[in-house]
């Protein structure tokens, strides 16, 4: 015990480890705890439902972690986020499944389409503000929605179309994954590949908003006139967050439809905005952490309220039932009613209480 | 360890099936994925009390072979490919096949999960699409073959010629095309053209637009491919402006709360439905008779309605097809998918026109459809004005696989 | 240091060097109002410069136009040379002027540390690519320009204050952070909008003390707006009396002190 | 008239803001607070009007007495139409209204018929709003705007006007001006609670005055009392001796940092 | 000449319905500085509530539509007391939020108590139509028209008469300064979120009492009154009632002249015209056609 004396764990002897990412040796561990249930999780929750949950729940941590980057970082509401996932999933039907080209290439191809169609909001952003930028956002589902059911080569119309983009890695197939001898199924595949992409997602995007352009993005947000006054180009990082959220967006849609394997015009919908901007909110707004939270919340609430759905009373699981509301109206209403009691006792989301939390350990055992 | 798939515990030729996913020896589970709540869910709750029907009346007689009881595992879909999806995969472990899967969008995006899960489904919707899918089983004669029929009727017994201006107003989807595709095919063969082609958006509040346009075409004749709640609206904008030719509705367009609402005396005088079958309690027809039967014994609340015949015939094919996966002694999802493909043709007593199954590539739809007007004095509001008509041209469509 | 020295104790005499900003009949209107009318001045490299004048008179409005905010409907800027009217905010800024606000200008959700690095944003190159990306570029220039930005942190002395969002910070304090930012900017002109405007008569002295320190230190000029006569006086090198936008009366603190119009119109019986 | 006892103040249940003030404001006075930046001055004001709801900010401990009725949490737009009007920190002028316009709103509980008399005697105060009645009070200077607020506060003929910094970004002339107009509401019978960095001006018109340090009361007395005070005059004053003053350019670079507390 | 005429009469009704919902929308934004995603909810909610009374109850549909807009008042004014009361100084984005949960809570609320059946709602009009020189027009659309008229010169002289309007504006601007200005917020948002519930029942009522009947997707025509709400500038009255009208006749013109004129762009072009007019005015006027600008200066 005795020796030289040692420096705290917690110094920091230069800025270099000062902007480390994981710093502390408690992030350290909560890093390392995180990487193992990532590799873990899939081999002890085999169910086949639970696993899609959590997919379905990753895809939409970084279509989140997206619209956080435009809504949360850079202060601009979107509800057209819809619109990008779509244009993703379509992407993927054609580069991956059309013509066959291996997972990098559809994912990458269908962030080029995503950012390319982000930038056509650009005009806009540079002219509008606030609400009025939402609702022209808006304007863009119904847009996108009309453009799908009659682009009928690409989107199939309204049949739909199948998207058949396979999660295959050079020789390594995804979907159908064999280690050591061992087969792991679909589920399981798609559940490493989306939570690995949702890891890298997450760090690319860390990355972005502590760096120089993700500083101005917040600028911006904050007060866009003295931003551009100490050589912020307010208008340069709006678009530019449109098509880097687009982006992401479109990453997303391009999973989700190849996971899905089929998607419809039907799905692109104000309803499915709407959803990623309660998963920001509720996550947090301006946090990435926070999406990512917000974004498993809004997944397996409903599947655990449908799960356990029998065991609530007046609750209707089948025709005829005499239930007086069905699993997805109750489902529905408890999610509303999460999300107002949420706002009205922590308007910071999820996230907001993570650093209550933290707050009051730090000051513990003092209350202030 | 992996999670691979359910090898098949049964395999091999005769004996009892062994345990497989959704069968654990005595009682086989099957899915159903439908509309419970949503816009579709008028159709969706007696589709499945249709199928709830016929499996407790077949239950009561001691089950699938006499012996192994069925017992329905039901999701709420809302009539949403993505959220059919997800519930697909969350009961597709529990069961050994779906028994319902509701409506032409939700099926198509099942059907490439279906195919890698080796899983059979019947889906409740009248896509001709379906006929040439292994892991299909459709029940009736499609919408492409309502349609035609539809058109003959009006041909031959409506007093229709085919200089009449016909039109069709349809669902902006796939459902909507399946009824266009069935005019235009009468088109060819009874030499009409198709005047005007409304198409709407599902949901669509103000259909004054269209109904002018319908008007100013001068159609005489209009074939509608809606859901009810759109087609409520139509037909009321159509009285509203006193706008009168022959309506054709395709048979999911109509339900039976129709018969009870101000638009009540045009229909009457305007609408006629392409369906299946016979009106509700037609005691002629021996299927109706059973299932008046077994709808009062299993089910006394339910009010009549035409989809619980839909629900208990798709329970009859699959009821087909367990019998003959036990007698095959496998239950395993392969072993389903076999059974299907040797399954000869079901009788459905009248409910609905005899299928002939087999495989995907020799099955054989009916081609009838019956003709009902609405009269509110009815059960269900649907009185049938010409029974199982099977016209020519019907016989003469061709069931292509499509490139789904 | 030796530019102090070249000061003229009586009048604010024409330099020897070509003035760094000059100003030319700034001539600004919004609908019926005039904010300036002909406003010309000059600004020496080094000088500390001074703007007073009643509430409205279009003090803050001339630092408007110098970087770029508002477009006046005529007149001329220029510094060292090159014309400043006509380009964007964003582009001035990157020429070396900077700016603190009258009414606080932070990104209040931002902490102290990111308000100070937002100074440092044309003087960098990560762009959104090299920022996700991190190694190499980025985290080369997050870690030299943080260490700029200590220096600032130390001279200002905002060390407890690194990590706390702007948003929360005691008027005072903010006020500091906000000449911070401006100097992370490492301008040639730094534009002050009443940096001591409800600061007590202590952090007033404090504030003087960082204005003289950062002269000392760092090669610029300034031009101060100030409506605390007791720093206008004691620092400026020369002042400039505005009334209803037009300039009133150029010269030392002493003489403007005394200019009866100045007086009358501005003082008061106050000083 | 107004009295706060033992006040405690927490921001988002962790900051703790407010320790323990307690301070007086009698009938018809002028009650000068002091203190430097962050001392919590604002958050006392903010305390007394409830308007610390929309900072989330609570009130731990303690009690705020308007003529001793208890008014600790109360709703704020209870406050104001009990007779406490305020000028607010920042201005917070509404911007997007005309100046005629905030005005009315600091009218809001008052008579419609009051209205005329009020706004003329507002015009008369400062004439520069007069002739920018109609402007958009967005676009004005920050010293217009700053009457404008302390303007739309004497709308409401307060009992108790609370004004935090009226004399923020206003030129000498007018600082001047408004300690006398304060003076001159104060005759008229409205007690006073002044938050003034400007102590000269704060203490030569107030009859008492509190010093607040670190969410703390460390000082209070009779305002001349405080004004002849030496450590004061070395930190509201600025003048340490009678030998004149001392010129900022000299001001040392490091300096003593006398504090009462702590 | 007649379908266009026909067309353009269409256009107003629908118009007029736009009209009501997109001044739902502005009384809540001036009062709370946010859109009320959960106007089409109370909509549909005001709209069950008058089938509830008029059908279930049997009451004449005068005093039927009079005590849903009441409901829907008392409803909307709970939404104050419950939730938004606690909303004082938070940021607009957790306000927005609130509405979309609201949104959430009453749809499921009401197909649990009314189910999803297209029901007819009992009023005088039903399918009633008048000819006036040779045009056929529905008494529905004559009364929806009326209606919103009257309403419309009703909301007018409520704002020009009381002090309501400013103290509006003040609270949605700063809410907290509002407060110190004895401006009650909660008074403010109750009255205001009475205002938007009972404007959408109007909306709802005349829209069920058409040719469709009531189901849940009556709701849907909120997001169709979002173009004319902003098209009009979010903060005016008079604009709402001008976009609602603009883009109820550009709908209905382009779906009467869908085949002829449109039939390059895909089916169903009118659905879209809304947002694609909204657009392209938007560019134009980036306030609208009557909305205020941001008022910002450093
Ligand atoms: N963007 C604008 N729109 C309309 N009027 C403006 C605008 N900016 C400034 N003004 C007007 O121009 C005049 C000068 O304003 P400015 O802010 O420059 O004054 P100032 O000298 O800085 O005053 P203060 O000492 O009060 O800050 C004022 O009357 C103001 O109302
Ligand atoms: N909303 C808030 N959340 C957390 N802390 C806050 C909040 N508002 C103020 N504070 C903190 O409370 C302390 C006192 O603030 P207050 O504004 O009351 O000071 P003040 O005396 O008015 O200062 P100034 O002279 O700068 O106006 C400060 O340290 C400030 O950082
Ligand atoms: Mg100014
Ligand atoms: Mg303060």
């Amino acid at each position: 015990m005795a020796g030289r004396p040692r420096a705290h764990r917690n110094l920091v002897r230069g800025y270099e480890q000062d902007l480390r990412l994981f710093g502390s040796p408690l992030s350290r561990v909560g890093l390392a705890a995180m990487l193992v249930t990532l590799l873990v999780l899939p081999t002890v929750v085999q169910d086949d439902f639970w696993l899609s949950v959590l997919i379905y729940s990753g895809i939409t941590a970084i279509g989140a972690i997206g619209l956080n980057l435009l809504t949360g970082y850079c202060g601009q509401i979107s509800l057209g986020h819809a619109f990008f996932i779509g244009a993703g999933a379509y992407c993927a039907a054609l580069v991956g499944g059309e013509a066959g080209l291996p997972l990098p290439v559809w994912l990458l191809a269908s962030a080029v389409v995503g950012a390319l169609l982000g930038g056509l909001i650009g005009p806009f952003a540079l002219r509008l503000r606030g609400h009025y930028l939402a609702i022209v956002t808006l304007g863009l589902i119904f847009v996108g929605e009309h453009l799908w059911r009659n682009l009928r080569d690409v989107t199939g119309g309204n049949n739909g179309t199948s998207v058949l983009a396979q999660p295959e890695i050079g020789p390594v197939d995804l979907g159908a994954l064999e280690v050591a001898g061992e087969n792991y199924s679909r589920n399981q595949g798609w559940f490493w590949l989306v939570w690995v992409l949702v890891a890298v997602v997450a760090l690319l995007a860390k990355n972005l908003v502590r760096t120089r352009p993700g500083r101005a993005l917040r600028a911006v947000r904050d007060h866009d006139q003295a931003a551009e006054v100490i050589g912020v180009r307010a208008g340069r990082y709006k678009i530019g967050a449109f098509m880097v959220s687009s982006a992401v967006a479109a990453v997303a849609g391009a999973l989700f439809g190849a996971y899905q394997q089929h998607v419809t015009p039907d799905e692109w919908t104000l309803l499915l905005s709407i959803q990623y901007i309660a998963i920001i909110i509720v996550g947090g707004l301006g946090t990435i952490f926070g999406s990512i939270l917000g974004a498993v919340f809004v997944g397996a609430l409903p599947a655990l309220i449908d799960e356990y759905s029998d065991a609530i009373p007046g609750v209707s699981s089948s025709a005829g039932g005499d239930g007086v509301i069905s699993v997805f109206a109750l489902n529905q209403a408890i999610f509303g009613l999460l999300i107002v009691l949420f706002l009205v006792f922590e308007p910071r989301g999820l996230a907001g209480i993570w650093f209550r939390v933290k707050a009051y350990f730090k000051a513990w055992p003092f209350s202030y | 360890g992996g999670a691979g798939e359910d090898d098949d515990g049964g395999g091999g030729t005769a004996g009892a099936p062994g345990e497989t996913a959704g069968f654990d020896g005595t009682t086989i589970r099957l899915g159903v994925l439908t509309p419970l709540s949503g816009t579709v869910a008028v159709i969706g709750e007696p589709l499945t009390a249709g199928n709830e029907v016929f499996f407790e009346a077949l239950n009561a007689r001691g089950g699938v072979a006499g012996k192994y009881k069925v017992e329905l595992v039901q999701e709420d879909t809302q009539y949403q490919p993505d959220v059919a999806v997800q519930q697909y995969n969350k009961i597709k472990g529990d069961v050994v096949a779906f028994t319902q899967v509701l409506g032409t969008a939700p099926t198509l995006a099942v059907l490439p999960q279906l195919r890698a899960d080796k899983i059979l489904a019947a889906p409740a919707s009248l896509d001709a699409l379906w006929v040439r899918e292994e892991n299909l089983l459709p029940v009736g004669a499609p919408y492409q073959v309502q349609a035609i029929n539809a058109m003959d009727y009006w041909f031959t017994d409506g007093g229709g010629s085919p200089g009449d201006r016909v039109c069709t107003m349809i669902q902006d989807d796939v459902y909507g095309e399946a009824g266009q595709q069935g005019v235009d095919f009468a088109a060819e063969k009874y030499g009409f053209t198709v005047t005007n082609t409304q198409r709407f958006k599902v949901g669509t509040e103000n259909y004054a637009g269209q109904i002018g346009a319908l008007a100013g075409a001068g159609c005489q004749v209009v074939f509608l491919v809606a859901t009810p709640s759109d087609a409520a609206r139509i037909w009321g904008t159509a009285a509203q402006a006193r706008f009168a030719p022959q309506w054709f509705g395709q048979s999911p367009s109509y339900t039976g709360a129709l018969a009870r609402s101000a638009v009540t005396p045009y229909l009457r005088q305007s609408v006629l439905i392409a369906a299946e079958g016979t009106e509700w309690g037609d005691e002629s027809v021996p299927g109706m008779k059973q299932l008046v039967a077994d709808v009062e014994r299993y089910a006394p609340d339910q009010e009549p309605d035409y989809y619980i015949a839909f629900g208990y015939n798709q329970a009859r094919a699959m009821a087909a097809v367990l019998e003959q996966a036990v007698e095959l002694g496998d239950l395993s999802r392969e072993g389903i998918l076999e059974a299907s493909s040797r399954l000869g043709t079901v009788e459905f007593d009248g409910l609905t026109g005899d299928y002939r199954y087999g495989p995907a590539e020799e099955r054989d739809p009916p081609r009838s459809t019956t003709i009902f007007q609405v009269d509110p004095s009815k059960p269900f509001g649907l009185a049938k004005v010409k029974y199982l008509l099977e016209s020519d041209a019907a016989k003469e469509f061709v069931f292509k696989k499509a490139d789904l | 240091m030796e530019r102090l020295t070249e000061r003229d104790e009586e009048d604010g005499a024409p330099q020897p060097v070509p003035p760094l900003l000059e100003v030319r009949d700034l001539t600004l209107r919004f609908g019926g109002v005039s904010a300036l009318r002909g406003v010309g001045f000059e600004v020496a490299r080094g000088e500390l410069f001074a703007v007073i004048g009643p509430n409205g008179a279009g003090k803050t409005s001339i630092l408007n136009c110098l970087n770029g905010v508002y477009r006046p409907q005529r007149g001329t800027i220029t510094l060292s040379g090159q014309r400043l009217t006509g380009r964007s905010p964003a582009a001035i800024a990157a020429m070396g002027v900077a700016r603190t606000f009258q009414n606080l200008g932070l990104f209040e959700q931002l902490t102290v540390i990111e308000n100070l690095m937002l100074g440092r944003h044309h003087l960098m190159r990560t762009g959104m690519l090299s920022g996700m990306v991190w190694w190499g570029r980025a985290k080369r220039e997050e870690v030299e320009h943080r260490a700029a930005v200590e220096e600032i942190i130390e001279l200002l002395e905002l060390e407890p204050h690194r990590h706390t969002l702007a948003g929360l910070l005691p008027y005072g304090v903010a006020k500091r952070v906000e000449l911070g930012r401006a100097l992370a900017m490492a301008p040639t002109l730094l534009l002050l909008d009443e940096p001591v405007a409800g600061m007590n008569v202590e952090e007033t002295e404090d504030m003087a003390r960082y204005l003289v320190e950062v002269r000392r230190e760092l090669d610029l000029a300034m031009i101060l707006v100030e409506h605390d006569m007791r720093l206008v006086m004691d620092l400026a090198d020369r002042v400039l009396a505005l009334d209803f936008g037009v300039p009133v009366a150029t010269g030392t603190p002493a003489r403007i002190q005394r200019d009866p119009r100045v007086v009358e119109a501005y003082l008061g019986g106050a000083v | 008239m107004l009295s706060v006892n033992n006040l405690e103040v927490v921001y988002d249940d962790v900051v703790l803001v407010l320790r323990g003030v307690s301070l007086d404001v009698p009938h018809g006075t002028v009650v000068a607070l002091l203190g430097a930046n962050g001392a919590g001055k604002t958050t006392l004001l903010r305390a007394v009007t409830g308007l610390l709801v929309a900072h989330r900010g609570k009130i731990t401990k303690g009690s705020v007495r308007l003529d001793g009725t208890d008014i600790t949490r109360a709703d704020p737009a209870q406050v104001v139409r009990g007779g406490v009007g305020q000028v607010m920190e920042g201005r917070r002028v509404f911007a997007e209204m005309t100046v005629e316009e905030n005005l009315r709103t600091g009218a809001h509980t008052r008579r419609r018929a009051e209205y005329r008399e009020s706004v003329d005697r507002v015009f008369d105060l400062f004439p520069v709003l007069a002739e920018r009645r109609r402007a958009t009070a967005g676009y004005l200077s920050g010293g217009e705007q700053q009457m404008l607020a302390i303007g739309r506060a004497l709308m409401a003929r307060p009992r108790l006007l609370l004004l935090d910094e009226p004399s923020l970004g206003l030129a000498p002339r007018l600082v001047e001006q408004v300690g006398e107009i304060i003076a001159q509401i104060n005759g008229q019978g409205t007690s006073v609670l002044l938050v003034e960095q400007n102590a000269v001006m704060a203490l030569s018109i107030a009859s008492r005055g509190y010093v607040l340090e670190v969410g703390k009361v460390v000082r209070d007395g009779p305002a001349g009392e405080l004004l002849a005070d030496e450590d004061i005059r070395e930190f509201y004053l600025g003048s340490t001796d009678d030998t004149g003053r001392r010129s900022l350019a000299e001001v040392k670079s490091y300096r003593r940092k006398k504090r009462w507390s702590a | 000449m007649s379908t266009f005429l026909t067309n353009v009469f269409a256009g107003l009704a629908l118009g007029s319905t736009y009209a009501l919902v997109a001044l739902g929308f502005v009384v809540i934004f001036k009062s709370t500085g946010v859109i009320n995603f959960a106007q089409g909810g109370l909509l549909a909610l005001g709209a069950y509530l008058g089938y509830t009374f008029s059908n279930n109850l049997a009451l004449a549909f005068g005093v039927a539509v009079l005590l849903a807009c009441l409901s829907a008042a008392v409803v909307g004014a709970g939404v104050e007391r419950l939730v938004l009361r606690r909303m004082v100084g938070q940021p607009p984005f957790a306000v927005i939020m609130i509405t979309i949960g609201l949104l959430f809570v009453i749809e499921p609320l009401i197909t649990a108590i009314w189910g999803f059946d297209n029901l007819p709602l009992d009023n005088p009009w039903n399918l009633r139509t008048v000819e006036v020189a040779g045009l056929v027009l529905g008494v529905r659309d004559l009364w929806t028209i009326g209606l919103t008229a009257v309403v419309v010169v009703a909301f007018f002289l409520f704002f020009r008469f009381t002090a309501f309007g400013l103290a509006m504006r003040a609270t949605a601007f700063d809410p907290e300064a509002a407060l110190a200005q004895g401006i009650s917020a909660r008074k403010v948002y109750a009255v205001s979120w009475a205002i938007a519930a009972a404007l959408a029942t109007l909306g709802g009522i005349t829209l069920a009492a058409g040719p469709g009947g009531l189901s849940p997707s009556i709701s849907f025509i909120a997001l169709a009154a979002f173009p004319a709400m902003i098209l009009g500038g979010l903060d005016s009255p008079a604009g709402a009632v001008l976009g609602g009208v603009i883009i109820g006749l550009a709908e209905a013109l382009t779906r009467g002249y869908q085949d002829e004129l449109f039939a390059w762009a895909g089916s169903n072009v009118s659905v879209i015209v809304p947002y694609v007019l909204m657009i392209v005015i938007l560019l134009i006027r980036p306030y609208g056609l009557l909305g205020t600008k941001d008022v910002r200066r450093i």
